[in-house]
């Protein structure tokens, strides 16, 4: 039965291909009009990390191969070495997703020190430079 | 059991048989994460379960190993069976209702009383009625139960027992109570 | 054995579509959390599902995590929702 | 004997499927919110446990992960739809009744004015 | 076949949570709009054979990233142009 799934995957690997690198950018390009376009501070975190997801989509995408399987080692996958996916793409966004949660907690705790001192969260209405 | 619920979560006593009990319901919950019978990851979930269950066994369990005895072990079968039974009835009356064109639903909210007083049995039985033919339990506060009917029969509170509640509670107070 | 999966996955399809439907749509929070909720149950069960297709056991892993770990986010909203975080 | 193990856990996925399906379109169907979390939860529940069993009746040595998986779909769905009506109903969402039966106003009023006193 | 659409669906999903949540003015519909941005996230990468990525996207996308969010809008205001009033908030 996994034979015929990845028989579908073999004869729409271009479908899937545009598919992904598709969403990916349009998630990219979503976070980018947020981060550009908005006022309010926690909308643009909030575009920050849909901006951080689509660059995540766009890195495993680059890293899968057609009629590929994940690359850990488990048992009855032995020899499967040459059908593994490339494990260092996943890594990479591994270690990027947690770095962005990161970024997200420091980027929400200042903003939460802004609002007590400004009373507002909009970035047109923050006019003083030293707080 | 009744002056219990009035004791903090954090100064309840503490005693071998809840110990007992914690350690082996966290040695099985690690047998199901790892799902192997190798010597050295036995030995590891021995010793997490032991410090698990050194630190969280007042916490964790409500009654110690009273309820793993033998005859209670029967009536929990029979409570599996139970409410088996009513979960899968509960899903042919959702999807009769959801079909159907017209709607077939008249809300409200009743009320009944519990005679259960241990916490983890109400709790329990909460879960139960969520999942059983029809209704939901929104709130409970003492041992009065409010629950959202989707076809309220009857307004009255004793009524509303026997029919939603009174199945579970029989096997419940075998299990908690005695 | 390979239609019965096609029937349940396009169930599983149109089932995500109607509750993102209530999502967009739902007056109230609750119903959007709602929308939230069946979202990781349907997900979790496709999750295992697919992991039958690949026949990997690992896969399992990862709807466990979503089994354990998704209802804390809805609870979390209806702490707030209620005022009591 | 694994060939009916295989068409039972078939059956289950199948059925788990159309549950599934069901609780969304309550999700959707259903004219207020107790009524929806009623249906999305029960259906859902039902739909994702008969699912995943069937896997494991697929698989005879994935059980005990698999039984782990039901046990706390089962005990985490009603919990946070239980959350969802509580906090809905202090938040002032009044539920649909055809003959107004609702005996919780009471208790919530009771109760606020004790907290508030 | 039913794959392909399937997947196609699953990106359409995607793309309307992101763009609700980019659209919507009440910044808590926002947050869950991220929720289910990194639901069908997870499932992607778990169709693209990275378990790893999808348990770590699940872990940390549907707890601890709702989670923060909201002790913030708890924090500051959870309308988005500060309109209406952070008492009188009914939604």
């Amino acid at each position: 039965m996994q034979e015929e799934f990845n028989e579908i995957f073999i004869k729409y690997h271009e479908i899937i291909t545009i598919g992904v690198y598709g969403t990916a950018i349009g998630l990219i390009l979503i976070g980018l009009y947020a981060v550009l376009m908005k006022k309010n501070l926690v909308k643009i975190v909030i575009g920050l990390s849909i901006m951080d997801a689509g660059i995540h989509l766009l890195f495993v995408g680059i890293g899968y191969i057609q009629n590929g399987t994940a690359p850990i080692f488990s048992p009855g996958y032995e020899n499967a070495g040459e059908r593994m996916v490339d494990p260092v793409p996943q890594a990479l966004v591994l270690t990027a997703i947690i770095i962005g949660f990161a970024i997200t907690a420091v980027a929400l705790s200042l903003i939460i020190r802004l609002y007590k001192h400004h009373h507002t969260a909009k970035i047109d209405q923050i006019k003083s430079l030293k707080w | 059991m009744t002056n219990k619920k009035s004791i903090p979560l954090l100064k309840r006593k503490s005693s071998p048989g809840k110990f007992i009990y914690t350690f082996l319901i966290m040695f099985i919950i690690w047998l199901g994460f790892t799902t192997s019978f190798e010597p050295a990851e036995l030995i590891t979930g021995v010793f997490v379960s032991l410090i698990i269950a050194l630190f969280t066994d007042r916490i964790f369990s409500c009654c110690g190993m009273r309820v793993l005895m033998p005859h209670k072990i029967i009536y929990f079968i029979q409570y599996f069976f139970v409410f088996i039974m009513a979960l899968i009835k509960a899903n042919f009356d959702v999807a009769r209702r959801v079909i159907s064109p017209d709607l077939p639903i008249n809300p409200g909210i009743v009320k009944f009383k519990t005679k259960l007083t241990n916490s983890f049995a109400r709790l329990v039985l909460a879960n139960s009625i969520t999942l059983t033919p029809g209704t939901l339990t929104i709130d409970a506060i003492g041992n009065t139960f409010y629950v959202h009917w989707i076809d309220v029969t009857s307004e009255e509170p004793e009524v509303a027992y026997k029919e939603i509640a009174e199945s579970f509670e029989k096997i419940l107070m075998k299990i908690y109570e005695d | 054995m390979t239609i019965i999966l096609t029937i349940v996955f396009t169930l599983m399809a149109i089932g995500l579509i109607l509750s993102m439907f209530r999502f967009v749509k739902g007056p109230r929070s609750g119903d959007r959390a709602m929308a939230l909720d069946t979202f990781s149950i349907i997900i979790t069960a496709a999750m295992v599902l697919l992991a039958h297709v690949f026949e990997r056991y690992i896969y399992v892993d990862v709807a466990l995590i979503y089994a354990v770990l998704g209802f804390v986010g809805v609870i979390v909203i209806a702490r707030y929702i209620e005022g009591a975080l | 004997m694994m060939e009916i193990l295989e068409y039972i856990g078939m059956a289950l996925i199948l059925i788990g499927g159309i549950f599934l399906f069901l609780g969304a379109l309550g999700l959707v169907r259903m004219p207020d919110l107790y009524t929806r979390l009623q249906a999305g939860t029960k259906a859902s529940t039902l739909g994702a446990m008969s699912t995943v069993l069937g896997v494991g009746l697929l698989h005879p040595d994935w059980i005990l992960k698999i039984l782990i998986i039901v046990i706390f779909i089962g005990v985490a769905n009603p919990l946070s739809s239980h959350a969802l009506a509580r906090a809905s109903y202090r938040k002032g969402v009044i539920p649909f009744s055809k003959n107004n039966i609702d005996k919780y106003k009471k208790a919530v009023k009771k109760q606020i004015k004790n907290l508030t006193s | 076949m039913i794959f392909i659409i399937l997947l196609i669906i699953m990106a359409v999903l995607l793309l309307a949570a992101a763009v609700y949540s980019i659209v919507h003015r009440d910044l808590l519909f926002a947050v869950m709009g991220t929720g289910i941005v990194s639901v069908v996230l997870s499932l992607f990468f778990y169709l693209l054979q990275a378990p790893d990525v999808a348990l770590t996207e699940a872990a940390i996308g549907i707890a601890l990233t709702t989670i923060i969010f909201i002790i913030t809008i708890r924090n500051t205001t959870r309308d988005e142009d500060e309109i209406i009033d952070k008492e009188n908030e009914k939604l």
